[in-house]
């Protein structure tokens, strides 16, 4: 049954060094404010898993936090590369990062599995790339009836799966709507789960297209504005500045890791995070 | 209106665009992904093809963008969208039950079959340059009926030999895709800012069809890392018209507010 | 492409003898009015698919329209049995029935797998039920990963689905909520569909929950109250009285025939038939 | 409120019923098979366990009826809903998931380890009464953590041996549920109009563990067909109380406005 607790409180209890942990968002409802906590209260040797890992996990891995990613793209939307996930890939630093990399469709077909309690998925799909050659967890599995060829692959079976919402009711069901990735198969997937919210609400909203009942969660914090600089469709608009500032901040190790210092690890909670970097963009803006 | 006059020529960029935008002519539904087909695939339901169905990984069904989208996940597709389904729904339901005519992709790299790498450039484990990787492409590439390419054309693009095979294109040419049991045509056309590349009918073997305008044949071969063969009924684009070039510009103006290229 | 047209030119155009036809609706959106114009138009040699087979089988399987039913639950709900299924099945009249029999979680395993292009489903299911012995298209599939076996069943491939549904689009696009069933995974596993709906509208209800593009489909005919005496959520209730009158209607052969005779065959189209059927709800209630 | 001593005294379907029901207290969710699980479980929502989740195969996630549905795809469920997903989904996601505490099932056989049929009786083939068939069963009683069975106690219902076995019990007893490598515990009680039958903890044989008020033992064994045991421990069931009895003729006469039995 999901409590309602501090962040701080729910990543204490729940994420554990060495977890096998996804914090999901397709673009939209990334859950920066509890990625931002994890890193805050130091866990390391993580096992990060995300179809699509962008600035959050950029910020994770080029903080030492993560010994392996399971993904299947891994860039900066409309802007480029993701500089330390390559600098972890490419050199290393600061520690060499194992990747295990998969298309979105067999992502996809590892969460429903793992949702469905089903050992396997099925999919048509790798076929003809390299990337079976070079990854762990695909395999085939022929057809009973027609004698086919299929490709399978591992059902997700995650330790915490984080993911943010636009709201929670008063019974501590969460509701979404927009683009809604694989949130539901995440925390589905997972033996303990924390949503971060932007708001409490009497009863969810109309426009609510996916439900997560409140008994398949463990935590829910209500953080406003916790996935910035993503968004929460209803509630805000994508930083789409701060995408493209993100390309100079993590462009180099000393600044980056004396930005992560000054705005995330040395500030008390998210929302003092989020005053800081406001205050930055209107000095930005002002100079123009 | 605005005279033809007073209209800055088109970039090599806006000219890819449009010519990748008329690709999509007569046809119905297409997943677009991530990268330069966004702002074609907008072009090309403004401009050609009003009822042309526009499908994004991330969910988004007949998205109706009236701002180039910064990314497949903006909020614009799927505000304007008639649905947005789960992305495990949109790789079964959609693309993997042979739903979509036209998988519209970029390329890092791409070889003379059509074949293209977004995961790596040099070895898997010891990378001189790390890409993106997969995202939804090896099985947009392999279950759509066809499959359009957008990319520039540049010699680090279009080489002899991918160091990955991230999506499959024709394979090693000839019935060679078939052979892998794969349902679709493959890539049909490569569009790039210097022209456009078809499958040769047998060989399957990218040859250039066209060329846009003032742009020298030398120079496609120049940026093209194995023998390019030209076709013998090479033609040259039609350059953008006013109406073409007006949209994209004003799309891709509204891409600009969202401050970030 | 889907076009408004009407039912008869519908199913004139898209149904034939002996396909292998789902009409689907979960107690929700059951389409009646296609079903009879099935009838009216005679069709024979289907093969019906459904999981809940009520009442519209029960009409067309006692008129000898089916040579087979795929199906995992026929009863009428809350009232008891289906006297002319069980006819057939128990007593060959008016032929022989030839059931191929699942379980819901297997049947909507085929639709799944069916919608979603593959060729089998896997499922936790039918362990230690005398069900897989009994029937076709279920088999075992082993977990390349695990090693565990698991159930397989075939995916449904349809000639024709036909379902009910709230409303379409100035576009063509379906929209539907409340119980939603399987009616999209139908419509997705079949070569050909035909939708019915109670309305046209311009834009699509803002409580729609699952949508059929356009383009899924080929056929969409607006027939208010098509699928009564079930119900469309937002525009009728289910007729739970004449669910009742239909155990003592369908109880002997007879007078089924007859009645299916008067007030279906002999119907011109749907609108007629429900003006006979609440000329007589009025009259029974009158009499009481 | 009525004194107890104004109100028709309790009939043996609803000492079924409200027995039923308070076999739900303490669970969290419970998936609602057709038939005479619904009333029961709409009892138990309302006087025992407000917050109980009840989940329907139709897709209905904590639906909160107010009156008895008379089927398990009743408005009524999807309107007072939580959530509402399709048939696929809750077979894959929420049942066969692990999620489901309680799978409640009816019964039209059952036998001494708690196996039901609800097929055929007769042969397959040349059946004497043709049953309705297996509906979501087979995999609520394979899926849930435990299951409870509420059935009429007639000899034509609990039977020596079962003529179809459509959804499994303790399979033959003792390991040999846990043998098929089913999870959950199985059937851990059957509440019927005369008692409550439960497996014995080693043979898994369904035991008289409790007999409903005014009712005689050998009445029980009388419409066993197999050699009923009596638990040493057997006790009588405290009769249904004012607030079970009122509510229940309440959820009752609701439904009975729908007008179909």
């Amino acid at each position: 049954m999901a409590e309602l607790v501090p962040l701080a409180d729910a990543v204490a209890d729940l994420v554990r060094d060495g977890d096998r942990v996804a914090l999901e968002g397709f673009t939209h409802l990334i859950p920066f404010a509890a990625g931002h906590e994890i890193l805050r209260q130091g866990r390391r040797g993580l096992t990060l898993v995300r179809m699509t890992p962008d600035l959050l996990y950029d910020q994770m891995i080029g903080l030492g936090a993560a010994e392996r990613l399971v993904f299947s793209w891994g860039g900066n939307p409309g802007v480029g590369s993701l500089h330390r996930l390559r600098d972890a890939v490419e050199h290393g630093w600061p520690e060499l990062l194992d990747l295990e990399e998969h298309s979105h469709a067999g992502m996809a077909a590892r969460y429903s599995a793992g949702a469905s309690g089903l050992p396997f998925g099925v999919l048509r799909g790798y076929v003809g790339s390299d990337l079976a050659a070079h990854t762990r967890n695909v395999s085939t599995v022929t057809c009973p009836f027609t004698g086919e060829q299929l490709t399978a692959v591992r059902a997700f079976a995650l330790d915490v799966a984080v993911v943010h919402a636009q709201q929670v009711d008063r019974d501590g069901n969460i509701g979404i709507w927009g683009i809604s990735g694989v949130q539901k198969e995440a925390v589905l997937c997972a033996r303990r789960s924390i949503v971060t919210v932007e708001e409490r609400v009497d009863q969810l909203d109309a426009r609510t297209r996916v439900v997560l009942p409140s008994w398949v969660m463990d935590a829910v914090s209500v953080v406003p504005q916790g996935a910035h600089p993503s968004y929460a469709t209803g509630y805000s608009e994508r930083d789409n500045a701060f995408y493209a500032r993100w390309d100079a901040i993590s462009r180099e190790r000393e600044p980056f890791v004396e930005w992560m210092r000054r705005h995330v690890l040395e500030t008390a909670d998210f929302s003092e995070h989020l005053r800081l970097v406001a205050a930055e963009t209107a000095a930005a803006v002002g100079s123009r | 209106m605005t005279e033809p006059g007073e209209r800055a020529p088109a970039t090599a960029d806006e000219v890819m665009t449009v010519v990748a935008a008329r690709e999509l002519r007569g046809r119905r539904t297409c997943l677009v992904g991530i990268g330069l087909p966004g702002i074609a695939a907008s072009l090309a339901r403004q401009v050609h093809e009003p009822s042309l169905v526009l499908i994004y990984e991330s969910g988004a069904i007949r998205a109706r963008p009236t701002r180039a989208p910064l990314s497949i996940g903006d909020g614009e597709l799927a505000e304007t969208a008639l649905d947005v389904v789960g992305v495990p729904e949109v790789f079964s339901y959609w693309l993997q039950s042979g739903r979509i005519d036209v998988g519209f992709l970029g390329a890092a790299q791409i070889c003379r079959y059509g074949n293209i790498n977004t995961t790596v450039i040099g070895p898997y484990r010891q990378p001189v340059v790390r890409l993106p990787g997969a995202g939804g492409a090896p099985e947009i590439a392999a279950s759509s009926r066809e499959v359009i390419v957008i990319a520039r054309h540049t010699s680090r693009a279009f080489v002899n030999r991918l160091d990955f095979v991230t999506s499959i294109g024709h394979h090693e040419g000839g019935d060679s895709r078939k052979a892998l049991g794969l349902p679709g045509d493959g890539p049909t056309a490569v569009i790039t800012d210097l022209g456009v590349l078809r499958p040769e009918p047998d060989s399957r073997e990218l040859v250039l069809t066209a060329i846009h305008p003032g742009v020298a044949v030398a120079t496609v071969r120049e940026r093209t890392g194995w023998p390019l063969r030209i076709a013998a009924s090479l033609t040259e684009t039609e350059p953008p018209t006013a109406l073409e070039l007006d949209t994209l510009r004003r799309l891709s103006a509204g891409r600009a507010t969202g401050s970030a290229g």
